[in-house]
């Protein structure tokens, strides 16, 4: 049986990552997780200088989900290229390091730096935090900035480049489409939901921040839909993620149309996610006699679905 | 190191209104954990609640390989929780750092070990009492216990029969002293130093802190913060400190906590 | 203790309606709730001619909420008005109805309809509905098209206007200035989030629609979310909605700046569950000691909360 | 006139593995149910899950006030009713339109009045059988029951102490004719006309409105669709039918059903 997937260049052993900022620096689950067994660590939001986040608290509970609001908290892309990479270099998994950065330059400047990283498979591109906005740039909710941002990231390094979306726009496919003619190697979805929630004893909103971002199963349909959508209008692999907690729930990405997927606030809940969905797959594909998990990515859009 | 575990759960009572103890038999976690270090507890099958609520180690027997925890029922995490009587809890631990029993080299023998709890804050210093006593360090330590009245009251018999001399302070004056339990910590920090071992409410250990620092006495206290992840993987569970050099920056109370020097939190 | 608000010209004795389409044309429920105790009864959504919806699958359930593509069935306005308008009309309780087309002559021709037909006290226009898409018209994904179904209602009505919002836009603010400038008397948000769900086993989409549209406590922080960005940018009345249960979750969007709350998905899960809330609002101005609802309105924006 | 109800458990065991029977206290729903009509229960207390499960409402004894429903695991609601032991269940009834105990005026008298049921669609077919007894027309019925195999059959015993004829089919011939009930049926119509009554799965009721349309035989079938509101508000329930005039439209299970005229619904 073929688990095996290419993510834009990314050859990952199966089609299972981590979600940025939802595995820290890929050492936190080595208790509960063997990480060879990955198909690749997807590593916390990775700034050029180090950061120290939003105040707390940076987390409430929703119904299924919950919203952050962490605000990038990282040790700057230095200290992880140095001290971080080599750690996770010698476990033989690729690693994926989620880049973010206030303007072009500092995206461009962080690709670079980490551009001949070893252990450094590929960049995942944050253009779409909703818990960082400094000088009113959001890059992830127009297609034009967010063309620039992928030619900036493109230009920099010679790693794979994933541009992760943002589902807080009106038209997720005309953000793939412009990422994708801007050189784009694969796309990851979803970033959290904008949202908030207020304490109705204290009449003010729960966060430090304010807003959050929300994730977790609540989100699972919105995620799924923007697979969907955006498989059938641009042709480059899709690393989906949004609620997935189960090798189910990781089915529906996979049949709408996403190449590998991401465990993010399901490792909260169980620090063993990655894993069972890893064997929860390998399971469904025994079932349903499927012998290469290639068949499977989109499958699901074969027989009509008009959308 | 730190494991998921399905805990089969031995015991479970409510111990006075609204807290209520559950025992495990867990000899694997009985000989692994450290007193102030705690466990994080899926509350439900379903993905509402979906977070793991994190509740301390309250007491452990590494005999009978017996460990308990006390916790009040605020939430529907806790709800859920009280509901259990019989089967097993899905938890990860034993996790973050915990009290450090033997007090500093530096700290002149005659300094009292003193044990300051407030409201559920209890709940973890039972077992910092039981291996208090363990090292040999009983005779040294004073408890002072603060609850909203007396049947609130937690571990005070609990702590007696241990052998250490128990103060209580409650806010309705319905049993020991009419008022906060650092009233309490106050008289004993009068006449001579020692070392403060606190958990219990934020404004009783952000009081609790300056009362420290006006007198000049080391202590340890453990601090609550919202929690996700639990392993220092989601950078939620913040705490404000000021590090060594006077800087001000964030800690993880999963991981460099839930106990911090009472010196370094910044309130 | 007051607890009547005023929405946009819409006088309701509390602050809570129903959410369009989770409580048919009013009668459905009146087993389960003494309709006159509401603050308003918002009906499902009207077109000019009958319509028989989307073929089933129509539902289905998601973690903390569902998804629907129920492809606004209706019995078409003159239905509505001859027939269904008279029942409600002696409930002495304000009617408003939500009225959807395909065409701005649609929702021009279907507000005219109803002006002046008793029990009808306002409109509330969906521009917004994931469901259904005739001509890739998106009225409510663009500011400017937005504005003109606000004028063409706006003009063939004297009643009062509720314009209702999507989520699924980059900039919900946008919508909501573009729509007050056009003349819209009110705001209502949120409407669903577009989502889909998979069957893993049948490897298609669940619903016969293939996506469809997500509510419930799930969506109730970006509700809330929006309540709270448009509140602080616009200065018309908020129906605020989206996963409410209970009187706190009213509150949430009550202290985020809504005027009135309308419940939806809950109806299904409680049926009681707009009582539930009228009662919960009442109970809770009691313990805080406020006297009057419009105290509490956006309350939660007042001590800072930089969004 | 359907109410919101804290259904009071007094049963609830396990009928064969994987479907379990609930008894409730409940006079007054008792005297209102009528068969085929169904409960729309939450089960949970969180949001997850979040709907009302749909369960038809299975036996009914208005002497004791008492009433059953008989459900099979299949999901985490049904799962989590199965762990119910006792206190209340929230639920709305009794809802829809269910079965017309006395069969069309029309009917020679000779007719058979045959009920049908394949697998849990056997459950709501015993309130029936109830009722048929009670207007005393038990002579006149045929039960005609399926099941995969001879464990899963659900109401054979108990229709027989009610003292009806039934003929059972399973799919590997574990008890009675080997294979599809509706081929049972076949051989019921054959040599005379009758009034079907049948609940099920899909593929079975299909096959019977087949039949039953080739052999110009009335009857009415139960049908199964995703509810939410369960009283007519949502629309998301709906059957497509054939109108009187022949136009094909829908109707809505939860209050225009979920038992249809047999030839009104379009497979
Ligand atoms: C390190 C640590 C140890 C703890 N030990 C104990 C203990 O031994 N006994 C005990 O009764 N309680 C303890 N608590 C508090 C306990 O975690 C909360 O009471 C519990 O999470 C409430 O969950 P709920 O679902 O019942 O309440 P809800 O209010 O419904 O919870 C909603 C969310 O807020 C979080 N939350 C609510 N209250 C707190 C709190 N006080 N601290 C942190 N997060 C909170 C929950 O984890 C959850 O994510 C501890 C907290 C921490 C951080
Ligand atoms: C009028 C009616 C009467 C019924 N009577 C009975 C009965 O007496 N005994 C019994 O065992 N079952 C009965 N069912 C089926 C029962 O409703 C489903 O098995 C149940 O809803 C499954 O819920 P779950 O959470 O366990 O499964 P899940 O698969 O987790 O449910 C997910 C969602 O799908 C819906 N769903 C799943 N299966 C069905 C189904 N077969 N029909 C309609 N909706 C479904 C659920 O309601 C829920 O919204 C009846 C269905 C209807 C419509
Ligand atoms: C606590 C937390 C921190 C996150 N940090 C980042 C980040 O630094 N960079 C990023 O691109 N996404 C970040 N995300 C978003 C996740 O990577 C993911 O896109 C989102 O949570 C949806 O997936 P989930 O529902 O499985 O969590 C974060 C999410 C959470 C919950
Ligand atoms: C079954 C269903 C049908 C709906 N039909 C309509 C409609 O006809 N017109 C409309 O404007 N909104 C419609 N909505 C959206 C709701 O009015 C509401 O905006 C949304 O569900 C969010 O609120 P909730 O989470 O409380 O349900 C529908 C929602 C549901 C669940
Ligand atoms: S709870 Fe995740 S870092 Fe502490
Ligand atoms: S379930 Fe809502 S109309 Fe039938």
């Amino acid at each position: 049986m073929n688990t095996a997937v290419n993510l834009g260049g990314i050859a990952m052993k199966n089609p299972v990552t981590t979600a940025s900022g939802t595995f820290g620096f890929g050492l936190e689950y080595q208790d509960y997780v063997d990480l060879q067994r990955l198909g690749a660590i997807t590593v916390k939001g990775t700034t050029l200088k180090p950061r120290l986040g939003n105040p707390p608290p940076r987390i409430v509970e929703t119904p299924s989900g919950m919203l952050n609001a962490i605000g990038l908290q990282n040790p700057g892309v230095e200290q992880v290229a140095e001290e971080i990479m080599p750690r996770l270099a010698g476990l033989g998994v690729p690693v994926i390091v989620n880049i973010a950065g206030d303007t072009l330059e500092d995206y461009a400047r962080v690709a670079r730096r980490l551009d001949g990283v070893p252990g450094v498979a590929g960049l995942e591109v944050n253009i779409s935090c909703p818990n960082v906005k400094k000088g009113g740039i959001q890059f992830g909710s127009d297609p034009r900035t967010a063309a620039e941002v992928t030619r900036a990231v493109k230009g920099s390094t010679g790693l794979p480049v994933i541009i992760k979306l943002s589902p807080n726009v009106t038209d997720m496919v005309a953000m793939a489409e412009a990422v994708a003619e801007a050189g784009a190697d694969a796309l990851s979805m979803i970033n959290t939901l904008l949202g908030m929630a207020i304490d109705v004893d204290r009449r003010r909103p729960v966060l430090g921040n304010v807003t959050g971002g929300l994730s977790g199963p609540a989100v699972r349909p919105v995620a799924v839909r923007a697979v969907w959508q955006v498989y059938r209008a641009v042709a480059l692999p899709i690393l989906g993620m949004g609620g997935i907690m189960t090798a189910r729930d990781a089915l529906e990405f996979i049949l709408a149309g996403a190449t590998a997927v991401a465990v993010g606030t399901g490792n909260f809940v169980n620090p063993r996610a990655t894993l069972d969905v890893v064997e929860g797959i390998e399971q469904y594909m025994q079932n349903h006699g499927f012998t290469d998990i290639n068949e499977l990515v989109g499958l699901a859009q074969r027989d009509g679905g008009s959308c | 190191m730190s494991r998921l575990m399905q805990l089969e759960i031995t015991g479970h009572w409510e111990h006075v209104p609204g807290v209520r103890v559950m025992e495990f038999t867990a000899p694997h976690l009985a000989r692994a954990a450290q007193p102030g270090q705690f466990l994080h507890i899926r509350c439900g099958e379903s993905s509402d609640p979906l977070l793991r609520r994190p509740i301390s180690i309250h007491a452990v027997d590494r005999q009978s390989g017996r460990v308990k925890i006390m916790f009040q029922v605020v939430g529907k995490g806790t709800a859920w929780l009280a509901g259990r009587r019989d089967g097993v809890i899905d938890a990860m631990g034993p996790l973050g750092r915990g009290f450090t029993v033997h007090p500093p080299a530096a700290l002149p023998e005659s300094a009292n070990l003193i044990v300051v709890g407030g409201g559920i804050g209890a709940a973890p210093l039972y077992f910092l009492l039981q291996e208090l006593a363990r090292a040999g360090l009983a005779r040294r330590v004073k408890v002072l216990l603060g609850a909203r009245n007396a049947r609130q009251l937690l571990i005070t018999e609990a702590a007696r029969e241990l052998g250490y001399a128990v103060r209580v302070a409650t806010d309705d004056g319905s049993a020991g002293y009419r008022g906060l339990v650092t009233a309490l910590l106050e008289e004993e920090l009068k006449p001579k130093p020692g070392y403060v071992y606190a958990c219990g409410p934020s404004p009783m250990l952000k009081a609790l802190c300056v009362m420290l620092r006006d007198y000049g006495v080391p202590g340890e206290v453990s601090v609550e913060e919202r929690m996700a992840c639990g392993v220092g993987a989601c950078l939620a569970c913040v705490c404000r400190v000021r590090d060594a050099g006077g800087k001000e920056t964030y800690r993880h109370a999963c991981v460099d906590g839930p106990v911090f020097p009472a010196g370094e939190v910044v309130w």
